[in-house]
């Protein structure tokens, strides 16, 4: 079964909710390699995506709610989060193009193209210690999975279990984009509040399609 | 509520801090507020090469207070510790064109960067050149391709005056860029921290430091520095902090400097000139005459205890640029 | 060294700070050290009322800060929070007299009034006219046989400001005396702290706060006020500073008035800014026009956080006086 | 037996000797209900008067030790305490005029004129909680003591025992004259530091005159 744009709108909820509810975590993890402001970006962010999805005109798709969360996201976050976010969903609006639904192979497309975006902006390779860090492994699961046939749901499990392998693996690495490359050696022992929100947002994004399977 | 601080919601504090900003200097400037961006009272200037800065909030003065006659036409605050995005950049782009093009004075930060970058190239589609400068001035930063380079600090403050009274002189766009480009190339800034900052929406210490330790090479966004030392006597400080600085550029004898001992937001003034003391007495030894100073606070994180050394190596251009006029809230003279 | 402060020696913070400040600002002071005292560089003029004004060290910019053309002529900085003694005042009575005599602005504090008072019997010996006016502007200070009497505190900034440019015109010592009183009589202040301070001798905070109480009324010396009460928001702080100053005068609808929101020394420049904003609020909502505005750390308690608002009832000639050129470290504008 | 020159420069050094003892201590009290620097003034005056003691020439008299004292807190001191100290001790040397040799009832005439020099300069009342409530008390008891036959010793020990019941009768008192009086009610509870300063220097001059009557 496709996801179509019940699930997209969906997991701009679930994304808004679960980066208010993590809000603090994220400003905790940034505040020790960074400059604690990623919970507040990310969730001033998302808040101002909520009212704008009333908007939505009724033949709306996938692309058009991510093309949304793009101009709302270089709109209102800010920071280095706040253009490689909207980079990221811009893209994958363009890789949605306007399809009504999405199989497997067509979100393995878009979170391809999402992470491509990060790192057309952000320059970040794997092993950087940022974002891509998750986006990486969450797109190699998903195009791995599409490719043995998941569905939709399967490949953003996937995605989203492989994102939080990510974002965990950040812990050791020493940064060498974003702000916490400055503490160089001291960056190491800490997780990538950019990862870790990637992965908040990856699973959003299959729990909403668990969600959208189960009703 | 438990952020001490003099603030009402911690999410509106740059709202109504720029609120009081354009009521206290309704002479000099002018405040939109949607997307939020201060301009010169008299923008744009036809002919003149237009100069916006910006970046998060928690700097100040920086950029807001040096927005006025012979500095910037615009500042962009973004919140706390968060580079703007581009839509006031945008705004403030459009709102100081005065035919002339305009200069876009970013910090080396990646935020700071992305989101002038996109201003840039929207404002270039209305038909705006824009040319970007982006300071790195930071020497506690390696600047190599395993960090995001160095961050732009101190040396910031001097490129938008310098810079200014370029623009305001009326210097074309390139030879606005060419002397900032100068400028920052010849400035080199190191950091330390006696206490953390908090920020608003936070709410607790950007790190935590014990009573007898410092961090040394911090930047301005309450980030940690690259080392932890215990507390040292303050000429013993500015030594850790001029070291790097002389060696980088370097700075020899016979150069004629511009010595810049910034505070960080926290620390009283008459700490500041100590250090100033030590800094005038380790130049004065290595035959670098001191043509020009600037002691206070003027690039902060917040409330952070600490200070700033930026040295800026002259020739008599800038030099004549730094003495021309300037009148805005946080620097003013000659008029 | 127990003391989190970018100094050396505790016991040399003073003479070490004069000395950077001599250093960074050679164009526009001589600095005196046995005993020591800070001179404008072109002093005595012949003809020209001095203005003096000192203190205990630990309020900069105050009083260094503000020598320079229409300000003061000399400043005597005392060990850290402790008046000067009489020699250093007299030293620079006599470095400033003109032969027009010389006016001393002395702030009420028991040591300051005594130390000058002695300083002033001595310079009359040699033959010096010299008068005072002693600034006590301090609401939070009940004024009566029952205290030392109100405080000098943010508005001898004011004072300072206004009888150096009617020194600088040229009016005889009975004019700006007279004016001096003027301001003093006009003016209005009164302060809270977030923080203590610490004096550098002493090492130890100079009082203790919980986490979520702050002092209401506290001066400038790092002495707790005469309230302490739960933090609120920063609207609220500031409606509790400004009814005090407004009843007192009082400040009245039609009045046009000088709003000076002062920061102790600790807090960002973008809280200062948000109480701005609610003070003119209000002054808004009684019909009282801002006129002027000062916003800054003018007249501070070392790393303290807090501020203090100062309200000046203007005139014509004060307005004039005020706008004039003022050439100093910390305050500066006209040239 | 009177008192003489050696009596005075020992008086001199066991003061520089206690207020040093005691720096922290009047420094806290002065924290408590004033800014601090109490302790620091007082050792900055009584350590710059040490070195010139030595320049004291051969003829000397309590009274030229008196007026050494007193120059040298009037340009170390500083704050409220340097003026009205060097007021007293300039007072007292008034008081010693030529003599060599005091007895008790000099003494008392020496104390009230230096008390009567902190008055004057002061405008201070007894029970303004000020060092005025350590020599008032002190006063009054030499004098008394004088008056009943005490010698020298006899006086100074009587006065320093009333100054320190009267720097201890200041703790509950609300302070009416210094930068204590700013606090109002909340000066209450705590020994204002001019008077514990006071009664430090009069005990060092009974204790001074102790050891010259054993010598
Ligand atoms: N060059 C980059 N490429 C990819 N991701 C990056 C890059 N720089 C920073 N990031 C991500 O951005 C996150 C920080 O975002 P945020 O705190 O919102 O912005 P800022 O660093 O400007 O305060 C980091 O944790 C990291 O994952
Ligand atoms: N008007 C006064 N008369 C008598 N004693 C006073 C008066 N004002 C202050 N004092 C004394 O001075 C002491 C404070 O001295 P010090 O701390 O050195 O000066 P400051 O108050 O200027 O900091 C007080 O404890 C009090 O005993
Ligand atoms: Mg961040
Ligand atoms: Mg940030
Ligand atoms: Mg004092
Ligand atoms: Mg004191």
């Amino acid at each position: 079964m496709g996801l179509d744009i019940t699930w997209a709108v969906d997991w701009v909820r679930r994304s808004a909710q679960v980066v208010s509810d993590h809000r603090i975590e994220l400003i905790t993890l940034d505040r020790e390699i960074g400059d604690g402001d990623h919970g507040e970006n990310m969730d001033r962010g998302f808040q101002a995506v909520l009212p704008k999805l009333d908007d939505l005109h009724a033949g709306s798709t996938p692309g058009d709610v991510l093309k949304l969360v793009a101009t709302t996201l270089i709109s209102t976050v800010g920071g280095a989060a706040g253009p490689l976010y909207g980079t990221a969903y811009l893209k994958a609006a363009v890789a949605a193009g306007d399809s009504v639904s999405l199989d497997g192979e067509a979100i393995a497309g878009i979170l391809t193209a999402a992470r491509d975006g990060i790192v057309l902006r952000g320059k970040a390779e794997p092993g950087d210690k940022t974002m891509v860090d998750a986006w990486t492994p969450a797109v190699d699961a998903a195009t791995a999975a599409a490719a043995d046939g998941a569905d939709a749901l399967g490949a953003l499990e996937a995605a989203a279990s492989a994102a939080w392998e990510g974002a965990a693996a950040t812990e050791p690495l020493v940064a060498r984009k974003g702000r916490a490359s400055y503490l160089g050696e001291r960056s190491a022992g800490h997780r990538d509040p950019g990862a870790e929100s990637s992965a908040l947002l990856l699973q959003a994004a299959a729990d909403a399609a668990a969600a959208s399977a189960g009703a | 509520m438990s952020v001490k601080k003099i603030i009402n919601d911690p999410k509106r504090v740059v709202e109504e801090s720029v609120a009081g900003f354009a009521a206290a200097h309704a002479d000099l400037v002018r405040v939109e507020t949607d997307p939020i961006h201060v301009v010169r009272a008299d923008a744009p200037i036809a002919g003149k090469v237009g100069i916006v800065s910006g970046g998060g909030s928690g700097h100040e003065p920086l950029h807001a207070g040096f927005v006025g006659f012979g500095m910037l036409d615009a500042a962009v605050p973004g919140a706390v510790f968060t580079s703007p995005t581009p839509d006031p950049i945008l705004a403030a782009t459009k709102a100081v064109d005065g035919g002339a093009g305009v200069l876009h004075i970013v910090k080396n930060y990646t935020g700071d960067v992305l989101n002038f970058e996109t201003a840039a190239d929207l404002a270039s589609v209305d038909g705006i050149d824009v040319r970007a400068v982006v300071t790195n001035d930071d020497v506690a930063v390696k600047d190599s391709l395993y960090t995001a380079g160095r961050r732009g600090v101190g040396g910031t403050v001097l490129v938008e005056k310098i810079a200014g009274a370029a623009a305001e002189r009326g210097d074309s766009l390139d030879e606005v860029a060419e002397v900032a480009e100068r400028v920052n190339a010849n400035a080199r800034s190191m950091g330390l921290a006696l206490t953390p900052c908090i920020v608003p929406h936070a709410g607790e210490e950007s790190f935590t430091l014990a009573e007898d330790e410092i961090e040394i090479g911090i930047g301005i966004h309450g980030e940690p520095g690259r080392e932890r030392i215990k507390l040292e006597p303050a000429d013993g400080l500015v030594d850790r902090l001029l070291a790097p600085i002389l060696e980088d550029l370097p700075f020899e004898s016979g150069d004629r400097v511009l010595l810049f001992v910034n505070g960080m937001g926290g620390s009283p003034l008459v700490e500041l000139y100590i250090a100033y003391r030590r800094a005038a007495e380790v130049l004065g030894e290595r035959g670098i005459e001191i043509a020009r100073s600037l002691v206070g606070n003027y690039i902060t994180s917040l409330e952070m205890q600490g200070m700033s050394i930026t040295l800026l190596k002259l020739d008599d251009e800038m030099v004549e640029l730094w003495d021309a006029p300037v009148q805005t809230a946080a620097l003013r003279w000659g008029r």
